[in-house]
């Protein structure tokens, strides 16, 4: 593990889209840890084991924090969380998936608890994306 | 009326013939408000469960039921895979080292499969989802127990498919219709109204022609 | 133009998350029309011109909604709109990307009008992603 | 105080030594409170520039800031692309086939330059942007016409480039940092005083070494 952020999980039903996304935040803040699932055999779908091992690779005592695209992403992520063992810190965030996602890795950036970086991933619902 | 591993096989083998056979018509269930892939999720998911079963000799109905749910869960992408993977995990729980049960212990094991569904998905009655057959129908043998009819469960299972035809998504990729979704029976209640019905004719006693 | 729906334009700073994004809605509504654009000679960014081509070729006169991932996507895409030429049927909305082109495309498919799409797109900030 | 072509290209060239010298810090200042490129972006759309208006002959200032404008678009991905690109355009169009201007001419033309900043970009005052630094500079040479004098464009544009430090962004991706932000000069802020340093130089009829 890069440091002691919070870790962010990023699960989407197509591969594409998360690893483009990791690109995008690495730029943004190289030391917080992203990892990603998405996809199901190369198509449009969603894996709980391949979220599991996702998770196993960036979970550390600070945290993680899961945003995903769909919900049943959500099914297959929490059957994940199960499969990984109960008593972790770890939160769903219930936000947008790209702009939760930029919100949560620069909170974390900042050293911030897996509370505040879950929190600042849902704020961003209320984001005003064009100003008047 | 007694339920073992051959019976077990029995209901997979022919609830796979069924999705087979339905594959284009759930998909194009799941093309009306969803995206499509209903069919071939259940189809190519119930493949492998057969594939998976056909050659392993199990010596109890959990370890039979684990490997079904297991390969949905690894095998099925959509909401489908992990929901009714959650769903035989649960049932095959229940039914640990048990080598046969009678009707009341398979309801019983039903209604954990269907607890497991609930809180995976947290769909409640009316949701437009598998849910909407799988809760009046675990009821059904529930009360029923021993007596119960299977034709009376074919016909109940049929009659809470054609009834989310009526209601308003609520969970699932149908949701993002809202009212647009009514006038469309569910994929997953479909596809969960075979599954009963395989059931059915199982414990009915039908032939099994693999 | 496959048919009288309205089209989507999707721009994000990085090509794979909305290339992703294409193949995640064509599944779901393979008759809208949906254009992107993605970074910037192969790094992130957004690029004015190569919104505006994609802009172009989904242009029709039911209408474009636009949606985009960060702010200065939006910089770009508000010059590309410029370029393409005044007085068109072009709506950006002010909607989470992935969650709201998903409800974009769902309501073009449906048939209805540019100003509708986009307010469905809207609502998307709204969607409660994870039920208690 | 006469600006021609030869004291345009003058400018640009210059502009492009100091960001190229200053990029690595103004991409510590985009690390800092943005994605840490605005070095890079500014190196890379200037050299660009450098190269385009290297081997063309200009007959008047707008074909020249025209080809400013449109390769910064082309080739800087990030918001500084769009808005000095706009502005430079903008720029431009208040320049048609003029060969030279005069101190007037020159604060009006920047002027409308700002406008097309403001209108891209709606950022205010106080936003922590480069309108910051634009707004105050280009009223002062507004109101001091041929009197400008270089030395007090130079320490403005500093002074206000340092005021971004204690202010919360409003815009850009430094917004997403809310009052974090505070204690930060902004990039974009130092790229427009390095912008007006040497425009200031040139206007001081300070040498040419390309
Ligand atoms: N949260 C949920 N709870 C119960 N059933 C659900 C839920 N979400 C979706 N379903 C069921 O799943 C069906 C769709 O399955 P499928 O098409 O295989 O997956 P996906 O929607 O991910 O493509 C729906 O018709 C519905 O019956
Ligand atoms: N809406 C805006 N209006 C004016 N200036 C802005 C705006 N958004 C960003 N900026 C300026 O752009 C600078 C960042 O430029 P750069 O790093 O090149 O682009 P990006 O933020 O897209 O990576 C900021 O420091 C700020 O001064
Ligand atoms: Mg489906
Ligand atoms: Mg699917
Ligand atoms: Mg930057
Ligand atoms: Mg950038």
């Amino acid at each position: 593990m890069k440091n002691n952020n919070v870790s962010i999980l990023l699960i989407s039903h197509c591969y594409e889209i998360v690893s483009g996304l990791k690109n995008l935040l690495n730029q943004v803040q190289p030391d917080v840890n992203i990892a990603i699932s998405g996809g199901i055999h190369d198509e449009i779908g969603t894996n709980a084991f391949d979220i599991k091992n996702a998770l196993e690779s960036v979970y550390t005592s600070n945290g993680v924090v899961i945003l995903f695209d769909l919900g049943s992403a959500l099914i297959n992520a929490e059957l994940a969380v199960e499969m990984f063992g109960g008593n972790k810190k770890i939160i769903f965030a219930d936000a947008p998936l790209v702009e939760g996602a930029y919100a949560a890795v620069v909170e974390s950036g900042l050293g911030n608890t897996v509370e505040e970086v879950a929190n600042a991933a849902e704020s961003a619902k209320q984001l005003q994306k064009i100003s008047d | 009326m007694l339920f073992d591993v051959s019976g077990a096989k029995h209901w997979i083998v022919r609830l796979n013939q069924k999705l087979q056979e339905q594959k284009k018509y759930l998909t194009s269930l799941d093309q009306a408000i969803g995206d499509g892939d209903h069919g071939l999720n259940m189809a190519r998911g119930f493949q492998e469960v057969v594939l998976k079963i056909h050659d392993t000799e199990y010596k109890d109905l959990g370890t039979f039921f684990k490997d079904v749910g297991m390969t949905l869960i690894l095998k099925v992408g959509g909401a489908s895979g992990p929901l009714y993977g959650t769903a035989f995990l649960k049932f095959s729980m229940e039914l640990k080292e048990k080598k046969e049960i009678n009707g009341i212990e398979l309801g019983e094991a039903l209604s954990a499969a269907l607890e497991g569904i609930r809180s995976r998905g947290r769909a409640q009655l009316g949701d437009k989802t598998i849910v909407d057959v799988w809760e009046p129908v675990v009821d059904l043998m529930m009360s029923e127990g021993e007596n119960l009819n299977p034709d009376e469960l074919i016909r109940l299972a049929n009659e809470k498919m054609e009834d989310t035809k009526d209601m308003e998504a609520k969970k699932g990729r149908a949701a993002y219709l809202g009212k647009r979704s009514i006038g469309h029976i569910d994929p997953g209640a479909t596809s969960s109204m075979y599954l009963f019905e395989a059931l059915a004719e199982v414990l009915k006693g039908e032939s099994y022609e693999e």
